[in-house]
């Protein structure tokens, strides 16, 4: 069986639950989201307006779950979805729309419009619409173990490479150890002084951890293109691997989705609660310093400033935890208009940037930020995901911006007090 | 049938009519919004479901995100229309016994002045919004038929008593009918169009909010 | 029979002054709502006008119509117009009575046959063949219909004759139809009221025999010189509708202080008529003015309209109990409709193939 | 308890707002007598007023040098305001009800103006007197 229209509509259907309903019956069309969304006010195309972007699965749930709407479609007079609707309205779900969740904190009836257009992409799946980009990369993932094709052997060499480093022992498959940790490709292949930093932080605090060989990947392309099949069978290894090493905790890494997928929706993917428990790894460092067990003796005066990843923050929770951790060591640290709840995405969530056709648009929409950092003098932008910091990276090549991306975690290994007998950088 | 038996038709039969829809029609809807259910997650919750909800449901009506010229104009005129829409159906000394009547209790009214200004308010920025909803490029692409529909229909009621409480252009019988009878004609609206926002809001609010409350979130 | 004479004569003959006349003539005028300035065309008509033969059929009644026209008598404005009437057959006023006073109405229908005014109070009752309601063994019905044929005009004194009234409240068991239900060729004016002012019947005859001819009609047929305006247009306690101040029982602040009976169930905003300006009992006061809400009776179906304590505003049937029924019939849908739509669910869960990496390439 | 534990008061009756109506009608009225002699009615009955208006509108025309009471089918009362010219009329009916109740715009009202018909009866009646004084027979 492929992908058809028809698996597609079937899929909108089973997707149609009570807050798809309510939002879709409360909707007044005042266009108040357009406002919080990125692609709309970078681009000034109505067209953008996120409550848009879900029009097809609207007509359904109106033509499925609504007293005229099945009246309506019984006497034939009810458009029905078609294959070319779902067509052009792929670029809108996929290319346009990060997952970010701003909208959903805009509209005054209270749709959480983000909430939608996750259940729509199960559709749009299903029915064969999803980008090739996206496609190409979940099928990576499942096929290769990670959507950016690193695999074991990479890991493990980066892994050499910073116990060499630091002069520590990265623990590998340690059975009965609490702490499970996840990273994301992009961590594997790119910015792999995390592995170091964790190691020397966790060594410091006294933390029993250890990787999974088996169960390292926590990127998770099924959540972005929106199929809960692939999404769990991705998510299945990390809790094969972590039930195996009977952990107590697995450590999401920096990555907004990783951990959407990994602590809110992975259970429901699998279809049972975890017999471990979830920690991102800066609520675990924000943790480890509320009990003193995280110690920095240096401060870095550089201007920093702090973007919030939308998936870690706004759709986790996160809004104090790494300001708590930056306070440690950044003093010279300044907000971006629009802090927290309220932030602006980097433009590349959502699977947007594993989707090449979006680039120019993502390109446009990162003048959001741009004019974010145009207003302060920060110099370095603290993030904790990678994918922003490629996507901020990306932004700032593009606009030739001169400013610095880190990653929190690293920030903070950096300025790690050497009050054990851990070795200082 | 002459103006009076209009008039008495429409203050029983017809309003009984209408009572009925709106009612059969809204607990229908809304306990239907509530029986679709959702999944209960399974993921370990960091907050309070109902905490969050709760909250989303009270303070969503006061959260104002930063906007543009063009949100800050649906903002303000969206406002300014449903305070004046309420305090004019809950406050105008009539309409407390209409619900004194039916309800069997009532509470004070708020003095003719304050109610005109509202009715003024309220209408004014219902042009406002239906002018702003031609002119937009965003709202335009969004609006249906429905659009104009439920306008018109929340439109009338209050024109209609505006120009009843002064006797405008009809004898005082004929405003009061077309007043009840336009009340009515919303009411039989309100569970098959958008206009089931004035309860689903809440619901929707309710289910927003869970979800953050659940992850924690402190919006 | 005493033959037709002016009313010129007749005054003269009871030694009444032209400037008695002139007075009359002014408070003619304003009876009827005619310009002040018009009291010397009245007059002048008046002294030519000649008296009327005049039949008064009393149907499905209660005479409280005769008695608001009678109480009012005295050598006044009233009486004179009486005076200026010949009243051939009232089966109430009349001295004969039995044979004889049928016997005078058919004799006057003869002899003023085409030229004679009826005047009708009661309605007539139409179920079963009308037999709730005979005089002398006829119908009502068929004793208005042979007495209209031979009328001028006719002048539905009192609601129930004007609408129906009180026996055609629901469930109007009788049948009982007003006058202009059954007699449709002929000119018809309605005092309606319950009962009607009497200074609005008197109005009526001296326009009608001033100018010879029945005053200007609303669409209710009701003389617009009287019924114009509403109760509430006229009322002195209408600023207090206008600044929203209502007494809420009859013995608040509110109702010690005046303020607009509204909320006490007052029809006067739906009400026509004149007892805000002619009032009552000789011009003493009208129901507002004696603190009790206008009940509308000078309007059709008044009866129906609910009760006479319940605010405009209020519904005049039963909504709680309706919506008490649909919210439970809501609920029960609802239920239903949500338990259908999970077997769809769940249907869709079973039948649904879970999607594979295939699948993405598939296309 | 008797009546006058029953404390009913009349508020300020707020005004129905027709007293300076009725000012500005008289004023008019009275303009146009004083440059085309046309008199003028009003028909007080025919407006709302509060009976505390009513009196607010007897105070303000307040009474002038002329009073004249009618006796003809009840009583009437006839007075000059203060201002000259504006005259109240008030018909009584035998009852003592009124029956109409007017301002009128002119040098002397109609109604006190002897009227032709009565002048010609009356003198009829003068000769009758005449000549049942005189003992001589009346002239056709």
């Amino acid at each position: 069986m492929s992908t058809s229209l028809q698996r597609g509509i079937a899929s909108f259907v089973g997707q149609i639950d009570g807050p798809i309903a309510s939002f879709f019956t409360s909707c007044v069309h005042c266009g108040l989201c357009a406002d919080s969304c990125l692609f709309y006010t970078e681009t000034q195309d109505p067209k953008y307006t996120p409550i848009h972007k879900l029009e097809p699965l609207r007509r359904v749930w109106q033509q499925e779950y609504t007293f005229w709407g099945k009246l309506m479609k019984k006497a034939g007079l009810s458009k029905p979805v078609t294959d070319e609707e779902l067509a052009e309205w792929e670029p809108l779900v996929y290319d346009s729309c990060t997952l970010c969740g701003r909208c959903s904190l805009a509209c005054p009836v209270g749709n959480d419009i983000v909430y939608m257009v996750r259940k729509m992409r199960e559709g749009m799946v299903a029915s064969g619409h999803a980008p090739e980009g996206l496609k190409g990369a979940t099928q990576r993932a499942i096929e290769l173990g990670s959507p950016m094709g690193v695999n074991i052997n990479t890991l493990r060499a980066q892994i050499k490479h910073a116990e060499k480093e630091t002069g520590l022992t990265v623990p590998m498959d340690v059975e009965g150890a609490d702490y499970m940790m996840v990273l994301s490709s992009a961590e594997v292949a790119e910015y792999n002084d995390i592995i170091g930093a964790v190691t020397r932080i966790f060594h410091q605090a006294g933390v029993s951890w250890t990787i999974a060989s088996d169960g390292f990947e926590g990127t998770n392309s099924g959540i972005q293109i929106g199929s809960s099949d692939l999404a769990a069978e991705l998510v299945g290894r990390i809790v094969r691997a972590a039930e195996r090493l009977k952990v107590k905790y697995v450590i999401s890494p920096e990555c907004g989705h990783a951990y959407t997928a990994l602590r809110w929706e992975g259970p429901n993917l699998i279809g049972r609660p975890y017999p471990f428990k979830v920690i991102h790894i800066i609520e675990l460092l924000d943790q480890l310093r509320s009990e003193g067990r995280l110690k920095t003796d240096s401060v870095d005066e550089t201007r920093m400033t702090f973007h919030d990843p939308c998936q870690m923050v706004r759709r986790g929770g996160m809004v104090e935890q790494p300001r708590n951790l930056l306070h440690m060591v950044a003093p010279n640290f300044v907000e971006m208009s629009d802090p927290g709840l309220q932030n602006w995405c980097c433009g590349g969530g959502g699977g947007v940037s594993a989707n090449e056709r979006a680039n120019p648009l993502r390109t446009r929409a990162f003048n959001r930020k741009k004019a974010q950092l145009d207003e302060i003098d920060a110099t370095t932008i603290v993030s904790a995901c990678s994918n922003c910091r490629t996507m901020l990276l990306d932004g700032l090549e593009h606009n030739h911006m001169p400013h610095e991306v880190v990653g929190l975690t690293e920030l903070i290994a950096e300025h790690l007090a050497d009050d054990k007998e851990g070795k200082a950088p | 049938m002459d103006a009076q038996e209009l008039l008495i038709w429409v203050r029983g039969a017809g309003l009984q009519i209408a009572a009925a829809v709106f009612v059969l029609g809204m607990s229908y809807r809304m306990l239907h919004l509530l029986l679709i259910g959702r999944k209960k997650s399974l993921a370990e919750a960091r907050g309070s479901e109902w905490a969050g909800g709760l909250r989303t449901m009270w303070q969503r009506s006061f959260v104002l995100p930063k906007l543009s010229p063009r949100g800050r104009f649906t903002v303000v005129a969206g406002y300014l229309f449903h305070l004046g829409f309420f305090v004019t159906l809950f406050f105008l000394s009539q309409h407390i016994a209409l619900f004194r009547a039916v309800f069997g209790f009532g509470w004070p009214a708020l003095p003719r002045g304050v109610i005109d200004i509202a009715a003024v308010l309220s209408l004014g920025a219902m042009v406002a919004l239906l002018a702003h909803r031609l002119v937009d490029p965003v709202k335009r692409l969004l609006s249906d038929y429905q659009d104009y529909l439920t306008w018109a229909l929340s439109f009338l009621p209050l024109l209609t008593g505006f120009m009843l409480l002064r006797e405008i252009a009809f004898e005082y019988v004929t405003l009061l009918t077309l007043h009840i009878a336009s009340v009515e004609l919303l009411l039989i609206a309100a569970p098959f169009t958008k206009l089931a926002h004035m309860f689903s809001t809440f619901i929707s609010r309710w289910y927003n909010g869970a979800v953050m409350g659940f992850k924690g979130i402190r919006t | 029979m005493k033959e037709q004479e002016t009313l010129e004569q007749r005054l003269g003959e009871q030694g009444v002054s032209r400037r008695a006349f002139l007075k009359f003539c002014a408070a003619l005028a304003t009876m009827m709502a005619l310009p002040p300035s018009s009291a010397s065309a009245i007059a002048a008509a008046l002294a030519k006008a000649k008296r009327p033969s005049v039949i008064w059929l009393s149907f499905q009644e209660c005479t409280g119509c005769t008695e608001s026209l009678t109480r009012s008598h005295s050598p006044t404005l009233e009486s004179l117009i009486f005076d200026m009437i010949s009243l051939d057959y009232h089966h109430t006023l009349q001295a004969a009575s039995g044979h004889a006073a049928e016997q005078a109405r058919d004799e006057a229908m003869k002899a003023f046959y085409g030229k004679y005014l009826l005047l009708v109070d009661g309605s007539i009752p139409l179920k079963d063949g009308g037999v709730y309601s005979t005089i002398a063994g006829r119908t009502n019905l068929d004793m208005l219909e042979e007495a209209a044929k031979g009328a001028a005009a006719i002048v539905a004194v009192g609601s129930c004759a004007a609408f129906g009234g009180l026996p055609n409240a629901q469930p109007n068991p009788t049948g009982a139809v007003a006058v202009s239900d059954i007699v449709k060729d002929r000119p018809i004016v309605n005092i309606s009221g319950c009962p009607p002012i009497p200074a609005v019947i008197t109005g009526v005859l001296a326009h009608y025999l001033t100018f010879g001819e029945l005053p200007a009609l609303d669409e209710l047929g009701r003389p617009k010189a009287f019924y114009g305006e509403t109760i509430h247009d006229r009322c002195y306690r209408r600023p207090f509708y206008d600044q929203g101040k209502f007494a809420k029982t009859f013995d608040d602040e509110g109702a010690r202080n005046g303020w607009c009976l509204y909320e006490l169930g007052c029809k006067g905003p739906t009400t026509h008529n004149a007892c805000a300006t002619t009032k009552w009992n000789g011009g003493t006061s009208f129901p507002i003015e004696s603190g009790h809400g206008c009940i509308g009776c000078s309007e059709p179906k008044f009866w129906d309209a609910g009760s006479f304590y319940t605010p405009l505003s209020a519904p005049a049937a039963d909504v709680a109990t309706v919506a008490q029924v649909s919210m439970v019939a809501g609920a029960g849908a609802a239920v239903a409709m949500g338990a259908l739509d999970r077997v769809k669910k769940q249907k869709l869960q079973q039948s649904r193939e879970k999607l594979t990496v295939e699948d993405l390439k598939g296309d | 308890m008797s009546l006058q534990d029953i404390h009913i008061k009349v508020a300020d009756a707020h005004s129905v707002g027709n007293v300076e109506a009725i000012l500005n009608e008289i004023a008019t009225r009275l303009d146009d007598f004083v440059n085309t002699s046309e008199t003028g009615l009003i028909d007080l009955k025919s407006l709302p007023f509060s009976t505390d208006e009513y009196e607010r509108l007897r105070a303000m025309l307040g009474r002038g040098e002329v009073t004249a009471r009618l006796n003809s089918i009840g009583e009437s009362e006839i007075y000059e305001t203060h201002f000259p010219g504006v005259w109240w009329v008030t018909h009584y009916n035998v009852e003592g009800d009124i029956v109409a109740d007017l301002i009128e715009i002119a040098s002397v009202p109609a109604i006190l103006q002897s009227q032709w018909e009565d002048v010609r009866t009356g003198l009829g009646r003068l000769r009758q007197t005449l000549t049942s004084v005189r003992g001589e027979p009346v002239e056709p």
